[in-house]
Parts: structure tokens; sequence; C-alpha cells
């Protein structure tokens, strides 16, 4: 009974921590080329989550509302830097981070007059019930939480180390000033980080739904335990990000199982503060990079 | 190939270029050299797009350059070796290289090709090709830069200050590869505070005071020029020059 | 306080203090006398939010959770320990000062966007807190059967009395603030603002400083708290929540930061906007707050109060408690 | 008013083995040097040389990697800046880092943070004592005003003055916390012939109230005129040390500038 709880709940925990981390890794993308906290990055989860409802609802089948959900969500990203971001160039980080806020009240808005308070389900992407692993019951779509995470883990991490476009986006990040001197654009670069870190926010929204649910008021908090795992696994780290992630997420679902479930949504919450306060780096920051970089 | 006609540049209110005109010839080494504060590095800055002039004409091959942002002058053959070297510190060596090579992306081969070349001439740079550039010494790091620069296969190069913050032996080795690019036959644009080295190797010299071209003309020339001291070392320098 | 600064603050007693006489006697607006207690409870959060915010330059998404500390600390020692609400009033302030202590200390050290996330992250935990411990609070459905507060054994029941009682606790709050940016503490902070590394060199302990005005926000809101409580008689969590935090930045945000007439007119402006004026939205509310939010910060980054000069024919705005130049 | 040459013995400030790394780059390298109190020091060096780095490291900005900065027998290194400035250090800064939206005549009243007390409550709530205190900041500030002669400008705010001035007001700025030892980045930079020379006057004024001066710099007419030891810094070591006289007449420090022949 002990092993098969602990087996469960480490599914969950998992499932979970993937999430947090592919919203940590939204963070990262923007963070990595503008220094920004993308305050309505949690906004983009809820965003894609909901299209995929409208999508399915519309008679597409599931990969289809994947790509559609993802590219529609994209283009929010894309208008939000090309007309509000772009204008702020020059605003004070105070400014730059009410004008994300105000952004994330804007999607939330938009998502609540839209599918109003209902959350809403997804089918899971495979038909089957849930598979038995020693007495404890997997579902097939944490499976899938856990292939597409993977998934598009590698894909981002190929791109920002092996491709010109990702390094060059990782080269403005580092000295805007130089990037420019080696004919980078730097503002397309920031563009693309938009439309990248919105997609990745809406694949998590996917895969997650058939799962928990979908709510327009959800983002808020998935941006902050995302913003946590980012900023526990490092800032702009993404396999920090990743096991950050999956920290906060096994430790969510241990609180929750063995503790409280009330206090389940503070647990990442805590553990942020203790990043920030006392490695801000991060936990699997590198150090020496940390230094090189402007802080 | 580069015509630089009276441009006016401005920091705020500052009017740090008053009138600047000079030119590089094709496969020429000009140097403009001056002490700080002259106006060297506004002018840098100018050329390669990252400050617009207020009034002038600065021409690249017959045409105008001088609205363009940096990003759009590099392509048309101009690339930089910046002040300070601004390698991008949390990249690796390699990286470096290849954002060197951004407006050539894609064409593959030439990039690794320019890549196994410069890590052939720089030993250094190969033995850390994989480590974060920011880890670098100073004059590795000017190396990097250089040959960050020469991936883009620039027409005319531009070094921002080389020598700066270097020690002498390494500022020699600095001036050996400068050396060796003008014997390539590049055409190269060198700014420099450390006059007689700039001077030694130039074949043509600007001094700049108080950002006004004050003096101009062949490189060993200047070099025994009495002014050229005075720009640099003060109304006493005479005294130095006697002693 | 300079002379300008006096005046205003003259002309502004005066129209608070007569704006009941003028709205009483027409039913329709009558009931503004109660919108604009919510309002003076609101502003003295704001004044405290202006100070940490607009003149030290440090941002803190956790205003709510200091309101909300006062409020149950209010509300739990008067409910559960049947203390007198005067009492409590300043037990409460010493806790959130003192959470507020305990959290700047190693917050305060961070900048920018890394201290907005570690103090919502604070409120947000408060917050969570305030629903689950439900012995103590209620929980989500809240504590009920919160004593009003009386003068000379008499409870305040009437909301002009109400009125008075919050506004003047305002303008004690403006006058305190105003002092205090009148003199070294308030040039230190500016300093702190615009150039860290210059007021450091010049023998300013900029971190100690921070900590100390993030401790006054803290007290600030919490004090409002405690009053919202008495006014209330109940509260929920929900009064406390994220949501919240962010009003109280657009208060700030909206009247303009950089002045402590800013936060007041902020905080008025946008009481009455939502309880008044932005019904007509429904449920596109939050859209509506969240451009006004957008438009401020894109082309008014001072605030309305900015503004006000080019309204008025004297300019006896200028240079009071705004600052000329932001970045 | 008249200063006695200090006897050798009286140090004010000593540098031991200070050395600063960055990343891969060596910016200092085991600086050693003493000043003795009471005099202009001048440091010159090339572009890069470590001079602004060696400030930040005496004023507690940096942390150098090895070595300490000695002031008056107390240790400065580890200090935070602020509690370095309490001791009766006070800087000007290379590029100009004035509060630029308070009034010229509020920058200065900032510097006399240090030597005033009142806190969040005692100004909060106009304790006795307090009203007075902010009227001898406001004299003392106004005192230093006119001694660098910015009193007309007063009420200017400081981002609208010009580089000239704001360079002035710096330097009053860190006259009012009353410092033992000034340290000046750079002060005449950006300034015309005229303005370097009241600048020059200014310093030889200060130093003669018995303020120990070390000033960056990098007009040599300036530092010859009126420094009476000259440090010169090359690629962050110690290339020469003496009066102007020898340091004009070293060869090492001609071919540090010229270049090497």
């Amino acid at each position: 009974m002990l092993a098969t709880d602990l087996l469960q709940y480490t599914v969950s925990g998992l499932t979970l921590g993937v999430i947090f981390a592919l919203v940590a890794i939204g963070f990262n993308i923007i963070y990595n080329v503008t220094e920004i906290i993308n305050f309505a990055q949690g906004e983009f989860v809820v965003v894609g989550g909901l299209l995929a409802v409208f999508f399915v609802g519309l008679g597409f089948p599931i990969p289809m509302a994947f790509g559609a959900s993802v590219l529609v969500t994209a283009a929010l990203g894309f208008g939000m830097e090309r007309f509000v971001i772009r204008r702020a160039r020059n605003a004070s980080i105070l400014s730059l981070i009410i004008i994300t806020i105000a952004m994330s009240m804007i999607f939330k808005g938009s998502a609540m007059s839209l599918w109003g308070k209902d959350p809403y389900v997804l089918p899971p992407f495979s038909e089957g019930g849930p598979i038995m692993v020693a007495g404890a019951a997997i579902q097939p779509q944490a499976l899938w939480v856990l292939a597409v995470s993977a998934l598009v883990v590698i894909a981002l991490s190929i791109f920002f180390h092996r491709s010109v476009y990702g390094k060059a986006m990782l080269a403005c990040a580092d000295n805007a000033n130089a990037a420019r001197m080696v004919g980078i654009p730097v503002r397309q670069m920031v563009l693309l980080s938009f439309v990248l870190s919105a997609s990745v926010g809406a694949a998590a929204g996917v895969i997650i739904t058939p799962i928990s649910l979908m709510q327009y008021d959800r983002g808020a908090m998935l941006g902050l335990k995302g913003f946590a795992a980012a900023a526990l696994g490092g800032l702009g780290n993404f396999y920090g990000a990743l096991a950050a992630g999956a920290i906060l997420g096994l430790a969510e679902s241990f609180t929750a199982g063995y503790i409280s479930s009330g206090y389940k949504d503070a647990v990442s919450l805590v553990l942020l503060l203790f990043a920030l306060f006392f490695k801000p780096e991060g936990l699997f920051g590198s150090s020496e990079a940390a230094k090189l970089k402007k802080f | 190939m580069l015509t630089v006609k009276s441009i006016h540049t401005y920091y705020g209110n500052i009017h740090a270029l008053k009138g600047v005109s000079l030119h590089v010839g094709n496969g020429e080494l000009v140097t403009l050299i001056g002490a700080n504060g002259a106006g060297k590095s506004t002018l840098v800055n100018t050329i390669c797009g990252l400050i617009q002039p207020r009034k002038g004409v600065i021409e690249f091959q017959g045409k105008p350059i001088q609205s363009l942002p940096p990003e759009s002058i590099v392509p048309k053959g101009i690339a930089l070796v910046p002040e300070g070297r601004q390698i991008f510190a949390t990249l690796t060596v390699e990286a470096n290289l290849q954002m060197g090579g951004y407006i050539h992306r894609h064409k593959r081969e030439q990039i690794q090709e320019d890549l196994h070349r410069m890590l052939e001439r720089f030993p250094i740079l190969n033995e850390r090709r994989q480590q974060l550039a920011g880890t670098l010494s100073g004059g590795e790091q000017q190396m990097l830069a250089i040959s960050r620069a020469l991936m883009s296969r620039p027409q005319l190069l531009v070094l921002d200050e080389p020598s700066m913050g270097l020690a002498p032996l390494i500022t020699k080795e600095i001036f050996k590869i400068i050396q060796e690019l003008r014997e390539e036959g590049r055409t190269i644009l060198l700014i420099e505070q450390n006059a007689r080295a700039a001077l030694n190797i130039a074949d043509r010299g600007y001094v700049l005071e108080t950002g006004k071209v004050v003096l101009q003309g062949e490189g060993t020339m200047l070099l025994q020029h009495q002014e050229v001291q005075r720009a640099y070392l003060g109304k006493g320098a005479k005294q130095i020059v006697d002693a | 306080m300079s002379k300008k600064d006096w005046w205003i603050f003259l002309v502004t007693a005066f129209l608070i203090g007569v704006f009941p006489l003028v709205v009483q006697p027409f039913r329709s607006v009558s009931h503004y006398v109660d919108v604009m207690v919510f309002a003076g409870i609101f502003a003295l959060v704001c004044i405290g939010l202006s100070m940490l915010m607009g003149y030290a330059g440090q941002i803190s998404i956790a205003q709510a959770a200091f309101f909300g500390i006062g409020a149950y600390s209010s509300g739990i020692l008067t409910v559960h320990f049947h203390m007198n609400p005067w009492a409590a009033m300043p037990v409460g302030a010493a806790l959130a000062g003192f959470v507020a202590w305990l959290l700047g200390i190693p917050a305060l050290r961070l900048k920018g966007h890394y201290l907005a996330m570690a103090t919502l992250g604070f409120g947000v935990i408060v917050n969570i807190i305030m629903n689950e411990e439900v012995k103590w609070t209620g929980g989500p459905s809240g504590l009920v059967g919160i004593p009003g507060l009386s003068i000379g054994g008499r409870e305040i029941f009437h909301e002009l009395a109400w009125y008075y009682l919050v506004w003047g606790f305002v303008f004690m709050g403006l006058l305190f603030c105003f002092h205090v940016l009148h003199s070294r503490v308030g040039r230190a902070l500016r300093a702190i603002h615009e150039e860290e590394a210059a007021a450091e060199a010049m023998g300013v302990p900029t971190a100690r400083y921070k900590v100390q005005v993030f401790v006054l926000s803290a007290i600030f809101a919490s004090i409002a708290g405690s009053l919202y409580t008495h006014y209330m008689a109940f509260i929920n969590p929900s009064s406390f929540n994220l949501e919240w935090s962010i009003q109280f930045l657009l208060m700030v945000m909206v009247g303009g930061m950089q002045s402590l007439w800013g936060a007041v007119l902020g905080a008025v402006l946008m009481t009455f906007m939502r309880n008044e004026w932005l019904h007509v939205f429904a449920d596109q509310e939050i859209i509506v707050y969240g451009a006004l939010l957008l438009i401020v910060a894109l082309f008014v980054p001072k605030g309305l109060v900015s503004l006000l000069p080019r309204l008025l024919p004297s300019r006896i705005f200028k240079s009071s408690g705004t600052r000329e130049d932001e970045s | 008013m008249n200063t006695s040459p200090p006897p050798p013995s009286s140090t004010c400030l000593t540098m031991e083995e200070i050395h600063m790394q960055f990343g891969g780059v060596t910016a200092l390298r085991n600086i050693s040097y003493a000043i003795p109190r009471g005099i202009i020091q001048g440091v010159i060096g090339p572009n890069g040389a470590g001079k602004s780095t060696l400030f930040n490291c005496i004023t507690g900005v940096l942390h150098p990697t090895m070595g300490r900065a000695v002031y008056e027998g107390v240790v400065l290194t580890g200090k935070p800046p602020h509690k370095i400035a309490r001791l009766g250090l006070s800087r000007t800064f290379q590029h100009v880092a004035l509060f630029s939206s308070m009034t010229v005549l509020e920058n200065v009243m900032l510097g006399r943070h240090p030597k005033s007390k009142a806190g969040f409550w005692a100004t909060g709530l106009r304790f006795p004592g307090m009203p007075g205190e902010e009227k001898d900041i406001r004299e003392r500030a106004l005192h230093f005003l006119n001694f660098v002669g910015l009193e007309r400008e007063a009420n200017h705010p400081a981002g609208s003055l010009p580089l000239g001035k704001q360079k002035i007001l710096e330097v009053a700025r860190a006259l009012a916390t009353e410092p033992k030892l000034l340290l000046l980045d750079e002060p005449a930079g950006g300034l015309n012939m005229r303005e370097t020379e009241n600048l020059g006057e200014l310093i030889q004024e200060i130093c003669g109230q018995g303020v120990t001066v070390m000033l960056v710099e990098h007009d040599m007419n300036l530092i010859m005129e009126i420094s009476q030891r000259i440090l010169v810094l090359h690629y962050g070591e110690t290339l020469a040390t003496g009066t102007p006289r020898e340091i004009k007449d070293n060869p090492q420090v001609i071919e540090a500038y010229l270049g090497e022949g």
C-alpha cells in the first residue's frame, strides 16, 4: 500500500513537474534574449489549453487541434512583442513588469469573456484505461505529457546549441550591441523569442488539459510555479528548469498526498523564495556562467 | 573604399566630432590616433552605425551608409573589432566564431572552412574552442574578437583600440597579427592610443584632437612629428623629446 | 514641507472635508460617502506603496498581503481574544512591520524582476495561509462577528463618522510621509532610486533604508487593513489576494508613482471605477483594467498627476510632491 | 591653511598587493602603494590600465580577489561602500553619477548624510531637534556650493546643468561629507581648458585645507601641474611612481603612452 501510494504520487508529481518545466522554459527563452521576465507566461498556457478545447469542439482531430492551438498562441506572442513590448523598448524595468502584468490581465479577461468561468476538459490523446504498474494507476495521458515535454526540451536544446538562429538569440542576450556588430538583427530575435515562448506555453497547456482541466484564471499560479522552476533551475538554463520542475512537481504531489492538499500550492512558492534569497543563480545554474553574466 | 566627409556627431549635448573627414583606400592600413577623449571611439561608432551623425556623409564603395543600422552595414563588408573586445562571454569560443559569420549563415561550408582557418591561425583558440569565451585571458579575447570579425569576410576591417589593457608583450603580438592581415592585402582602419606601434605599421595616419583631425600624413612622417607628442602628453611634452 | 505642499494639503483637506456635505443631499450620489471610506482605506495603502515604489524605486506585489495581515490581526485578536480594536490595530501593524522586515532583508537585495517575483510569491503564500488556517481565519468562508470601532465608549456606526475617521488617518499618513520626504531620509530614498551606487558612496546605507521603507509601507497597509476589518465587520481571503496586490499597483501607477498626491488620486479614482463606473463592462472589467494599466505604463508613465499642471492654470502641482524626471 | 610637507611615515592610505581578476582577465596585478597624508596624488595610465578598478577596490564597490586597502590603520577591504564613506573617504565618478532629478542643492545636502542622524520616526513625527538638523544640513550644503561656485544654480535640477558644472557639483557633493581622503575619477573629462584650469585651482584649494586627494586624470597638463606624486599604472601593474618631474623623464612612461619605438 505504502509503495503503491509512493509510486502514484511520484508519477503525478513528475507529470506536474514537466508542465512546470515547460512554463519555466517559456520564461527562459524570453529571458535569454531580452532579460525580461514575462508575467503573462502562465496565460499562454491557459490560452493554449482553451484554444485546443475550442478546436476539438470544431471537430478537429487532436493533433490538428494541438497544432492550431500552438499556432494561434504563437501569433498572440508575436502580437504582444510587435505591438506592445517593442513600444516599451526604453521603458524602465518597473514599467516592463507592469506592462507584462497588464498583458496577463488582458489575456485572462479575454479568456474569461470567450470561455466563461467554467473549467474545460480535453479528451486524452489516446484511448484506453489507466495502465496498472505495481498497483498504481498511470493515466496514458501522463505518458503523453512526459513524451511531448521530452520532445520539446530536446528540440529547443538542439535549436539553441546547434542552430545558427538559436545561438544568435543567445548572443543577443549576452551582448546586444556586439550582436548587432556582427550583423544579427536583434529586434527580430526578440520577436522570435516571444513567438517560441508562447508556442512552448501553449503546448504545455494542451497536454495538461486532459489531466487537470483548464480554466481562465489558472495562469497566475501556473506562471508562478513555472517561474519557481526557472529560478530554482537557474534562469536561462533548460536542463536546470527540467530538473527543478520535477523537484517542485514531486514536492507538490507529496505534500498533497501526505500533508495537506491546501498547502500544496505553497510548497513551490516557499522553495521559490528560498531559491531567490539563498541561491539566486539557481541550483543548477553554472556559477561560472553566472559570474560572466552582468547581473 | 571608405570616405568620411565632414561628419558632426553629438552625444546628447556634447559635440563630439566637429567635421571629421578621412578616407581609406583599397588595401591600405590607415590608423587614427589621438589621446583619450579625442573622439576616436565616437568616430568608430559613427562609421559602424551605432550612432548617427547629425551632419556629413559616410560612403563605403561609393554608396552612402551613414543612416544604416549596424546590422545592415556588416553585410556591406565592414567588420568591427570593438573597443574592450565585447566578445560573447557566455558563449563558447566556437560559437563566438560562428556568430561572426552570421551574415553568411546559409553558406555552411564557407563558415566551416573559415572556422578552421581561424583555429589554425590561432592555435590557442583551438585549444579553448569549447570553453566559455569569458574565461579567456585579455590577449586571447582580443584574438577571438579579431577572428570573429574576420568570419564575416569583410572588405574593411575596423579595429578599435586592440591594445587596450593588454600587456606589452601581448600588444606586440596583436600588432604582429594586424601587420600580417595587412600583408594579406586586407584594408584596415586601426584606431589606437598606442601611437608609435600604430604609426610604425600604418601606411597613413590621422591625428584626432578634441573632435577634429589636426594632422594627417604618412605613418613614418607622423612618427617624427612633434605635434603628435603634444596631442598626447600635453604642453610639457617638448621636455620629453629633449630629455 | 514646502509652502506649495501646505497649500495643496490644506485645499485637499478642505475638499475632502466638505465632500459629504455636497453629495449627501442628493439621493443618487449620497452613497459616495461610503465609496469614499473605501477609497480612503486604499489611499492609505497606496501612500505607503508610493513611498516604496515611487520614491525608493523598489517594487512590491505583496501589499494586499500586508493589508491582510493587518485585517486578520485585528479580526482574530478582537474575535478570538476579545481585545480592544484600538489595541489590536498597533499589534497588527507591528506584526506586519516585523514580517516585512524578515522578508525585506533577503528580498530587497534582489532587483527588478526578481524582487517582483519574490514579493508576488510571498503574497500568494500569505493568502494560502488565510485560506487554510480555518480555525483562526474561518478559511474561505471568512471571519465574522468582528466588532466595530468605538471612540469614548461609543461605537462608530454612522458612515459619516467613518468617513472622517478614515480620511483623518489618510491625512496623518500624508503628513508623516511629507515630513520624511523633505528630510535627509527622503533625499536618501530618492537618491537610492536614481543612483544607488552614488548614494552608497555618499554614506547612505542603502540596504537598510530599502528595508525600512518596505517596513513603513507594510505598516501603512496593515493599519488600512485594520480599518477595513472594523468597517466591514466581515473579512475573507479574497479581499487580500494577488488581484488586490495588483489593484494597489494599478492605483499608484494611474495616479502617479512619484507623488503622494498621485497615490491618493489613483486610489480614489480606481475605487470609484471599481464600485461605480466599470459595472457596465461586467465580465470584461479585467480587460479594461489591463488595458488601462497598459496605456498608463506606455503613454503616461508618470501617472495622471503629471497631467494636472497642464489642466490647472496655476503651476501649483509642479515640483510639489511630483518629481520632474523619471527613468 | 599652509601645509607643511608631510613626514614620510604619515601615510593616509595603503594598498597592499591588491589583485583583481574578472573571468580570465586580470585587471590589477599586485598593486602596492602608500599615499602620504595631505598631498595630491595623481594616478595615470593608458585606457584600460586599471585606474577605475583600483578606485572601486578602495571604495568597496569591488572586492579585490587578493590583497587589501588600509586607511588610517583601518582595513577597508570587506566593508560596504557606505561604511567606508563614513570613515572619511569620498569620491566622484568617472561617468557623472548625480541624482539628476534632484536639485543641485539637494545633491549636496545628500552629501551631508554621514554627518546627520534623524531617521524615519524622527523625521516623520518631527522630533524636536529635527528641524534644526535640517537647517544645519542646508546651511552646510550652501557653504560647499559657495565654495565651488555653484550657489546660483542651487535650485536647478542637477541633470539640467552642463557637463562641466555637473563634474564640479560631484566634487561639492563629495566635499559635503567632509572627507579626509577625496578620490576624484577623471574630474576634468569633458571640461574645456578654462574649466580645467579652474578645477585645478579648486583641487589645490581643497588639498590646502588638509584633505588628501587621489586624482585619476587623463589631462596631463592638469596632473603634472598640481600633483605632488604620481602613480603610473599600465596593464594592471605599477609602471612607475615618483614626482611629476621624474615621471615626465621616465622612458618607460613615455613608451607606455606613445607605444614602443
